[in-house]
């Protein structure tokens, strides 16, 4: 053990005093250093940094706000026609313009706002609901009951959803309600084929089978262990489904299902102004149109940085 | 594999025939009939419509009736185009639907991977965002308002292509651009992800460490893995862009088949109605099946009869 | 130092990565150098830099968020941080090759055997595919495997463990490199399997001479196939020496305490000393000697400044304050106990 | 009678046409193509089966009636070249002309008529056109399955002489008979192949031109027939049909030259429907709405007259509908000539106005009669249409500005709405109307007691009564004035509330002429011509 | 270890199989006709190589797995009859500790929330204030600390993550626990941590190890006995050094010989026996005897029977024709000669 040392090397700046065992802290050496941060703090750490996902933020509460306060501001009433007004470009009496009605874009934009929103919204809600909970069944139980589950959803893709939409309208007859009920009726079915993807990969993971090998109840392996570890797709999915809510609401509308005229959401005012094009009126098609991509894309780059945010560091970490 | 194929195809028959019936049932309890549309304001000349269409019968027997021509594949005529057979309408459409199908697919699924992968290569890079932008907006913007704005632009006002009708090649090119752009948004999206994830698994490392060309690596190595999400959304792509192109065949005046998805329930015709209805699901089922073979193809390690059960 | 000119010398090598949490100072400041025909292994725990430094070598460090923020790597006096990505990449595969550590990943699932095996030596040296194939043959021979020819068409999943590993190895070899980097190249295997990858190493090393990194955290592995050794901890090379001076005269603590946390078949009952704690976050390095807070001779030095490097013995280097001499008499005890 | 379905508004009789570019150039060699659009694919090119303008359009330019609508929209000698009306007015007899040809040689025989006429009625073809011949005598017990073919009174007297003996005296058979339902089948080739009218080189036509080719659902083209009759009046060469059934399409395809006839987008209307190439012209057709009076508020009369005192039609039609349309003022449209030779119209005058201090105090007493503090909530339905649309968001609005009442609306799907509409479940419901055949009971005939056309609740005797004698009536001047105080007093029970009449916009490329339309009736080419 | 032939079964399997079923109705036999029992308060070590059955025979045992055919025996009850609420109390009893600390640990759950989980199924305490104390004392047993608990698994190393899936398997305070492979994922330098802090509990406690690894040199270092698999069989079982020092099988004899040592001067003396080929699939597996396909001195025999489980010495049991009654006695100094 003890060979010779060739010509030992001394740093000679340091203090001989230095020189000296000391006790190390037992708990020092096991701390872990890295900040500590709850997964929920560290997940909207990571989301507040991230630019683009706060811009969108910042839109979707701006376009909530306009959607709230928006007709409050201006002197018009939503429906106030004023047919010789009609097609008036935007100025300073009417900002965004006037319809063929001659109402005031601006108004009916916020007005439309809320329809809008809010069909958009619920709808991408219950999708992931239902999709998540028949996604998730059909995932994990697998075999027999996924193969089923699947069938059901092929023949849900199968059925002709025009006839289902007219028989809601005939059951239910026109409100936001039915308009709802036929935008999830069959909506759910990508979140769930989604949802069954994510679950039937994750709940091979040990610590599902961790969790029952001490006797967990399925209903609780799906809500605690599987589904918050899906989060990411069905973020982008639900991204997906808000506009494409927002336009299948228009077509429900023109079928007679939903928000009745006078009032319009943004998808009916496109909708209805599409001759915009031919005829120079750009702005009766324009502002609606433009406040659905914009939306769009709040949704999107938010729902891209909470998915980045969400997304667990166990790989980076390894 | 014989068996599995046949048990498939059991299932198929069976999942159709669910959908079939459901139909039915849906068709018969929505108010309307065929020939309410004031045609026919005389009821001895409504009596007469329905019975030679077998509508005067009781509903039983109109659903086995109509199973039993099923079974023939004939799906007899059609009442809103007493000319034709349901069979002549999907005959004649269908083809051409498929092309625009096909076409649309192809341009969305190109040009959608190529956005994707660019955007990936230069993840959050000026380029990522511009891609993303692009999606984002292909995304938003509904198929009809692009296509009216493009026969205005592209047709009327500059003049480069034909407004409409279905005559030739040149013909085909506004309305796939309309039909594309929101799938070609999705599939950019999907890639995007999928691309990002592909390349960061130890492959595409080896494959760098080969000296192999980025070009080379990007095709070769990433694409094929970097496929597949776009591959499994594929069926229920095409099924989709068949029945959606309503609006987009309507606007360029196109004779394709998506029209009949509409008007049939429009019309309440009842023979085009479970018609479509039974050529869409079975197509759909078909592309699902078909999916997965596909799967198989680009992912040797999926055999296709294991995906279900694991 | 050696008379002839090492193939390989890495100096003052350091790499980051920029993450959200931080700037992850990966690699920091390593030295070391390969000689002709030699097996060189790096062994340290996980997370310690042993990918982020042979990954640095062949220029494969992902930027952004990677970057080699300091130092050279010189290759037959080449230094290939300062090569373009054109020029490196006719290195990569050629002079020098990498056996990547799961044999489960490191292949395209979706290409065939034959097309992975091929596609480097097509890439750089332009042979004809029927010549490609008679190669690839002839290597998957080499490192073992039956039916080399029909082999060639099946994909990956057909394939065991370990003919998976040797198909990564009979790829790193096809272009006869002279420097051949094994990021744990047996980790993932069984044992027996593991066995029998070790001796083609051997075997290959004979008959081509090719000079060897081999990364692992398997001290069995070292001890029956390297040459020399050199320890790394948190992002820094701590000691390095030959088989023998690491084996039976470690001096650093943390050598020591690898070698006394292995379980040894041959030895029974003994009772084994694990390191307690573990190594410390490369977000924000430790000022002084990374290991400093697990050691259980800590000094106050060790706190604050990083050990120079004390030249033991010719071949063995070590970076620890207790080869100082104003540690003398700590060492003496420590040799005592 | 008709009204149309979920298309609202351009009613399929505003044709278009169209003119390919790229064949231009090939055909333009001195041929005279026109290039129009039909909307969509025929329904059937059997007479008897067809039924809707998209058939009959094009039907009207194959085939020829015995008489034909001239410019003036009067019924003129065709293929007969003369006839003899009865005394008692019931029994015609048709002569035929030598020279009336089909399109493959054979003449066009007395037969013709009679085997399509009782194909026609044959309960088996299940014609939705029928009815139109159940003037004739037999005619409705053979096609409801109680009489025998043999009693229907139509019969060949010799080859080129028919007999048709009416069950009572119609002053506008001759008028109808320019329908395509009355047209002739050439019973040799449609004995032959009952599916004769499917195809193109099947087609044998008696008209202006002849098929030459038909590429379901996307082009139809038409060549001048070498066998008609007055061929030498026939200008055009060729006429293709496209089947563009969009709204902006057909005009983005006429202003980029492949078509020479269109419509114009309601939005385009204030641009171009002055310009010097637009074609307006009436159609014998109205829109209204109606009260159903089963359904409170609507069964007080006052409350139903205020409703229509409050609503401006002259600013729905110049704003809301435009591309010149006229505002109703009345139920029968403008363009039926009265044995005075003045229109229906004119002679009825305006009988509905806009008033609001009218309505306003009409609603009060309305208000009164019932008791109603409030009225009870009002929902007005129309069918998905966006014009549709437009016009009831402005009645809406019209209703609460002048009468204070606020209206519900609600949009229904086509044959949702109609069924509703017709079981009385509606309470207030749009409605139009398009003349099956040129006379003013057309129209009024639809509220008589039982009609399925009422669909409002209202019966009178007194109603029923006029419109018997206005349908029976030999003296044209009398049955005139039963019809007259049959509308006069529709509007003043007000059942129903007239909005708008329709018409016939079209623009028309340069150089393009003598395109014939007729406020009941087709689209007629027989003297277009080219330049 | 020492205690006599008096030692008490806690476990007992018998002739267990699992197979798993396949497509075109071929079976995965991962588990084929496997024999043992486990001692009260000792250590069983379970070796073999990757995908060889280990922790399918754990899952079995614990009831994860439905079993194929056999019988899993704990205290004297079959494990796979129990009633609904019997299992409920069974869990209680037998706890796991899983192979891999990263993938067993969900990423969105605290640590807190990760063990308390089981008590929380098992409704161990009245109200969370009990339970979280419990979870404290958890930790500091398993030598983390108690503001560990507010954290998530993705801060912690591999070992400290381990020693967490240690806790959750002590919330519910087992007599046996099966560890499945706890240290493979982990570097040499904790892995002893792990291994020291087991042996400790376990003399606390009294606790009962069934000892899954593929690391023959640690399993010899912390069991009492051994058992070797090979492609779902058991071909070896015996006291940890009787196995090192007088292996039987010549699977046993070529894995003891395939450990690397760390130690070069030994490295370089030591001849290996170098197996030819692959494991064989478990879904077709060779006739016979499996492991015939690789053995250096496989005979005829050996492809056609299957070889006996039998105690070929005291206490020492071992499936191959070598040992058998009436196996050849000239093979065995053959297969002597291969040895170390
Ligand atoms: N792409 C990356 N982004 C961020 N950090 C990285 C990246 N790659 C490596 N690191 C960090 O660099 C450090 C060194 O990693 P490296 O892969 O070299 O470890 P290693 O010694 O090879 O470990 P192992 O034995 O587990 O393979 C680790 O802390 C790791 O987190
Ligand atoms: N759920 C399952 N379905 C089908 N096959 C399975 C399943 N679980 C395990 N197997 C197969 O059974 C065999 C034994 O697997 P097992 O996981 O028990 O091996 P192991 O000895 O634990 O290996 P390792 O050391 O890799 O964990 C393997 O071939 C494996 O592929
Ligand atoms: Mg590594
Ligand atoms: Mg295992």
């Amino acid at each position: 053990m003890n060979q010779l040392k060739k010509q030992p090397v001394t740093a000679t700046n340091i203090p001989d005093h230095w020189f000296k065992q000391v006790k190390q802290d037992e708990s020092q050496a096991e701390a872990v250093y890295r900040p500590s941060l709850s997964y929920w703090q560290d997940a909207w750490r990571h989301l507040l940094k991230n630019k683009l996902a706060m811009l969108g933020l910042v839109f979707l509460i701006l376009l909530g706000f306009m959607a709230i306060f928006g007709p409050i501001f201006s002197p018009y009433e939503v429906n106030q026609a004023d047919l010789p007004n009609q097609y008036q470009p935007p100025s300073k009496k009417h900002w965004f313009g006037t319809d063929a009605l001659g109402r005031d874009v601006f108004t009916r934009t916020w007005f439309g706002a809320r329809i809008s929103l809010f069909v958009g919204l619920m709808a991408a809600l219950i999708d992931v609901v239902i999709g998540i909970v028949y996604g998730g069944i059909s995932g994990y139980k697998g075999g027999r009951t996924d193969n089923i589950m699947m069938r059901i959803i092929e023949i849900l893709y199968g059925i002709p959803y025009l006839l289902v939409v007219i028989l809601l309208l005939v059951v239910l007859g026109p409100s936001l309600t039915t308009i709802i009920i036929a935008l999830t009726v069959t909506g759910w079915v990508g979140m769930a084929r989604i949802v069954r993807g994510q679950v039937l990969q994750i709940k091979n993971y040990e610590f599902v089978m961790a969790s029952q090998s001490y006797g967990t109840k399925t209903s609780r392996i799906i809500r605690k262990h599987l589904l918050p570890n899906t989060m990411g797709p069905i973020i982008v999915q639900m991204t997906l489904t808000v506009p494409s809510a927002i336009f299948a609401e228009a077509f429900l509308s023109f079928l007679g299902l939903g928000i009745q005229a006078p009032y319009a959401s943004w998808g009916v005012m496109a909708n209805d102004s599409l001759g915009a094009i031919l005829s120079g009126n750009w702005w009766t098609l324009f502002f609606p149109a433009f406040f659905i991509s914009f939306t769009m894309f709040a949704f999107n780059v938010l729902g891209d940085g909470l998915q980045d945010a969400l997304d667990p560091k166990l790989r980076k970490s390894r | 594999m014989l068996r599995y194929t046949l048990k498939r195809l059991l299932v198929m028959l069976i999942t159709l025939w669910i959908i079939i019936t459901l139909t039915f049932v849906l068709m018969v309890s929505i108010p309307g009939s065929p020939f309410n549309s004031e045609q026919s304001s005389n009821e001895t000349v409504q009596a007469n419509l329905e019975k030679h269409y077998n509508l005067d019968k009781p509903y039983v027997v109109q659903y086995l009736l109509y199973i039993k021509s099923l079974a023939t594949f004939d799906f007899g005529p059609s009442i809103s185009q007493p000319n034709q057979t349901v069979n002549d309408l999907l005959g004649r459409g269908f083809p051409i639907s498929f092309e625009l199908g096909i076409v649309t697919i192809i341009v969305a699924v190109i040009s959608g991977i190529i956005l994707g992968i660019l955007a990936a290569l230069r993840h959050n890079g000026i380029i990522d965002y511009i891609a993303m932008g692009i999606a984002v907006l292909g995304i938003s913007i509904p198929n009809f308002i692009l296509a009216t704005l493009l026969i205005q632009k592209l047709a009327v006002d500059w003049e480069l292509l034909p407004v409409a009708t279905w005559a030739g090649p040149e013909y085909m090119v506004l309305p796939v651009i309309a039909l594309a752009t929101g799938p070609m948004a999705i599939i950019a999206r999907l890639t995007r992800s999928t691309m990002l994830d592909v390349l960061t698994q130890d492959y595409i490392k080896m494959a760098r460490a080969k000296g192999l060309s980025p070009w080379k690596i990007i095709f070769k190595h990433a694409l094929r893995n970097a496929l597949m999400p776009v591959v499994t959304i594929m069926g229920t792509l095409l099924a989709g862009i068949l029945t959606g192109t309503f609006v987009i065949e309507k606007i360029f005046a196109i004779p394709g088949m998506g029209k009949y998805f509409v008007e049939s329930i429009n019309h309440r015709d009842y023979p085009v109605i479970m018609g479509t209805t039974v050529f869409y699901s079975a197509f759909l089922i078909i592309m699902l099946f078909l999916v997965d073979i596909v799967y198989g193809l680009l992912d040797p390690r999926i055999k296709v009869h294991q995906k279900d059960g694991e | 130092m050696n008379k002839d000119e090492p193939i390989l010398k890495v100096n003052n090598l350091h790499v980051t990565f920029s993450t959200y949490g931080g700037t992850v100072q990966a690699v920091r400041g390593v030295d070391f150098h390969l000689n002709k025909g030699e097996t060189l292994a790096i062994v340290g725990e996980s997370g310690c830099g042993k990918s982020v430094t042979s990954n640095a070598i062949m220029r494969l460090i992902p930027d952004p968020p990677g970057k080699i923020t300091a130092g050279n790597i010189y290759f037959k006096g080449v230094d290939l941080t300062k090569l373009s990505e054109k020029k490196m990449r006719a290195i990569r595969g050629v002079d020098i090759s990498m056996i990547f550590q799961d044999p489960m990943t490191a292949l395209n699932p979706t290409l065939t055997i034959g097309t992975q095996l091929t596609e480097g030596l097509r890439q750089h040296q332009k042979v004809s595919k029927e010549k490609a194939i008679e190669k690839a043959i002839d290597i998957m021979e080499v490192v073992g495997i039956p039916n080399p020819k029909e082999r060639l068409k099946q994909y990956p999943h057909q394939f065991s463990g370990g003919m998976r590993q040797r198909i990564v190895i009979a790829m790193a070899l096809i272009c006869e490199p002279e420097l051949l980097i094994a990021d744990e190249p047996t980790t993932a295997l069984d044992v027996t399997i593991q066995a029998q990858i070790l001796e083609l190493f051997e075997t290959i090393q004979k008959a081509t001479g090719v000079s060897i990194i081999l990364i692992t955290h398997d001290l069995g592995v070292v001890a029956k196939i390297a040459d020399r050794i050199a320890v790394m901890y948190a992002g820094k090379i701590i000691e390095t020496g030959n088989n023998r001076d690491i084996f039976y005269q470690p001096q650093h603590p943390y050598t020591k305490g690898l070698l006394n946390s292995v379980p040894r078949l041959d030895l029974a009952g003994e009772k084994l000393e694990p390191i307690e704690g573990t190594p410390p976050d490369l977000f924000s390095p430790p000022k002084g000697c990374p290991f400093a807070a697990r050691c259980p001779y800590v000094m106050e030095v060790c706190n604050k400044v990083f050990p120079v490097q004390t030249e033991y013995t010719d071949s063995h280097h070590v970076n620890c304050w207790l080869q100082d001499e104003r540690a003398k008499s700590l060492l003496a005890t420590i040799a005592n106990e | 009678t008709s009204t149309d379905s979920g298309e609202g508004d351009n009613p399929k009789q505003t044709e278009d046409g169209k003119k390919d570019k790229k064949e231009g150039d090939k055909d333009d060699k001195g041929e005279k193509v026109l290039r129009l659009n039909n909307g969509t694919e025929p329904k059937s090119l059997d007479p008897s089966i067809g039924f809707d303008s998209v058939s009959w359009t094009p039907l009207n330019n194959l085939m020829e009636g015995l008489t034909r609508l001239d410019e003036n929209s009067q019924p003129q000698a065709a293929t007969a070249e003369k006839w003899d009306i009865s005394e008692d007015g019931k029994t015609y007899t048709f002569y035929i002309r030598e020279d009336a040809k089909w399109s493959n040689g054979d003449p066009v025989v007395a037969e013709d008529f009679v085997y399509a006429w009782k194909y026609m009625l044959d309960p088996d073809t299940a014609s939705p056109a029928a009815f139109l011949a159940y003037f004739i005598e037999g005619a409705e017990e053979y096609n409801s399955g109680d009489g025998s073919v043999d009693d229907v009174k139509v019969s060949a007297k010799d080859e080129k002489t028919l007999e048709v003996v009416l069950t009572a005296p119609t002053g506008f058979f001759l008028d109808l008979l320019t329908n395509p339902a009355f047209f002739p089948i050439n019973h040799k080739v449609a004995e032959d192949n009952p599916k004769w009218h499917a195809e193109a080189d099947t087609f044998v036509s008696n008209g202006p031109f002849a098929f030459e080719s038909w590429k379901h659902e996307e082009e139809m083209v038409f060549v001048k027939n070498e066998h008609y009759w007055d061929k030498d009046v026939v200008k055009l060469d060729k006429v293709h049909w496209a089947m563009v059934n969009d709204e902006n399409t057909p005009y983005q395809m006429f202003v980029s030259g492949e078509l020479d006839v269109t419509g114009i987008p309601a939005e385009l209307s204030d641009e171009l429907i002055d310009g010097d190439n637009v074609y307006i012209g009436d159609q014998g057709g109205l829109e209204f709405y109606r009260f159903n009076i089963t359904k409170e508020p609507f069964q007080n009369k006052k409350i139903r007259q205020a409703f229509s005192y409050a609503v401006n039609r002259d600013e729905i039609a110049e704003f809301v509908v435009k591309n010149g349309v006229k505002p109703a003022y009345g139920f029968v449209s403008p363009g039926f000539i009265g044995p005075d030779g003045k229109d229906f119209r004119e002679g009825n005058g305006d009988l509905v106005t806009f008033d609001p201090d009218k309505a306003k105090e009409l609603l009060e007493e309305g208000m009164k009669e019932e008791g109603y503090d409030k009225l009870p909530e009002i929902t007005l339905s129309y069918n998905t249409s966006d014009t549709n649309k437009a016009v009831a968001e402005t009645v809406q609005n019209m209703l609460s500005e002048h009468l204070d009442v606020e209206v519900k609306l609600e949009n229904q799907e086509w044959n949702v709405f109609s069924e509703a509409q017709m079981n009385l479940e509606l309470q207030f419901s749009r409605s139009s109307f398009i003349n099956d055949y040129s006379d003013p009971v057309n129209f009024l005939e639809s509220f008589v007691t039982d009609s399925y056309m009422n669909r409002t609740g209202f019966s009178s005797k007194e109603y029923d009564e006029l419109i018997k004698k206005g349908k029976t009536e030999v003296d044209e001047e009398k049955r005139w004035e039963y019809l007259q105080e049959a509308e006069r007093m529709l509007a003043d029970e007000m059942i129903a509330m007239p909005i708008r009449y329709y018409n016939i916009v079209a623009l028309e490329a340069d150089g393009v002429t003598g395109l014939l339309r007729h406020p009941v009736g087709y689209l007629d080419l027989k003297y277009a011509d080219k330049n | 270890m020492f205690e006599d032939k008096e030692r008490k079964k806690i476990l007992q399997v018998h002739h267990v199989k699992k197979y798993f079923p396949m497509d075109r109705g071929k079976q995965l036999k991962a588990v084929d006709d496997v024999t043992f029992h486990v001692y009260k308060g000792e250590t069983f070590g379970l070796v073999g190589e990757s995908g060889c059955g280990k922790s399918t025979i754990g899952r079995t045992i614990m009831g994860l797995y439905n079993k194929t055919a056999g019988e899993v025996i704990f205290k004297g009850r079959d494990v796979h009859a129990l009633t609904e609420r019997e299992k409920h109390a069974f869990y209680r009893e037998m706890q796991m500790i899983f192979q891999d600390p990263y993938a067993s640990l969900n990423p969105r759950l605290t640590v807190r929330e990760i063990i308390s989980e089981p008590m929380e199924v098992h409704r161990l305490f009245p109200n969370k204030r009990k339970q979280n104390a419990r979870v404290d004392e958890l930790l500091e047993e398993v030598g983390l600390n108690r503001d560990h608990a507010n954290r998530y698994p993705h801060e912690f190393s591999g070992g400290q993550r381990q020693r967490i899936g240690i806790a959750r398997a002590l919330a519910l305070d087992p007599e046996f626990i099966i560890a499945d492979e706890p240290i493979s994922a982990l570097d040499v330098s904790v892995q002893a941590q792990v291994v020291n802090l087991l042996k400790t509990l376990q003399t606390e406690k009294g606790l009962t190890f069934l000892f899954i690894a593929h690391d023959l040199s640690m399993v010899k270092h912390i069991s009492d006995r051994i058992g070797v698999m090979y492609l779902g069989h058991l071909v070896e079982l015996t006291e940890s050094d009787t196995l090192y020092d007088d292996p039987l099988h010549p699977y046993t004899k070529a894995l003891l010989s395939a450990i690397p040592i760390p130690d070069p001067d030994i490295e370089e003396k030591r001849e290996r026996i170098i197996l030819k080929g692959e494991l064989p699939s478990p879904i077709d597996p060779p006739s016979g005897c499996v492991f015939r396909t690789r053995c250096p001195v496989a005979m005829d025999i050996c492809a056609r029977k299957t070889p006996t489980w039998q105690e070929a010495k005291p206490d020492h049991f071992v499936a191959c024709h070598l040992y058998n009654e009436n196996g050849p006695k000239v093979n065995i100094q053959g297969h002597n000669k291969v040895e170390v």
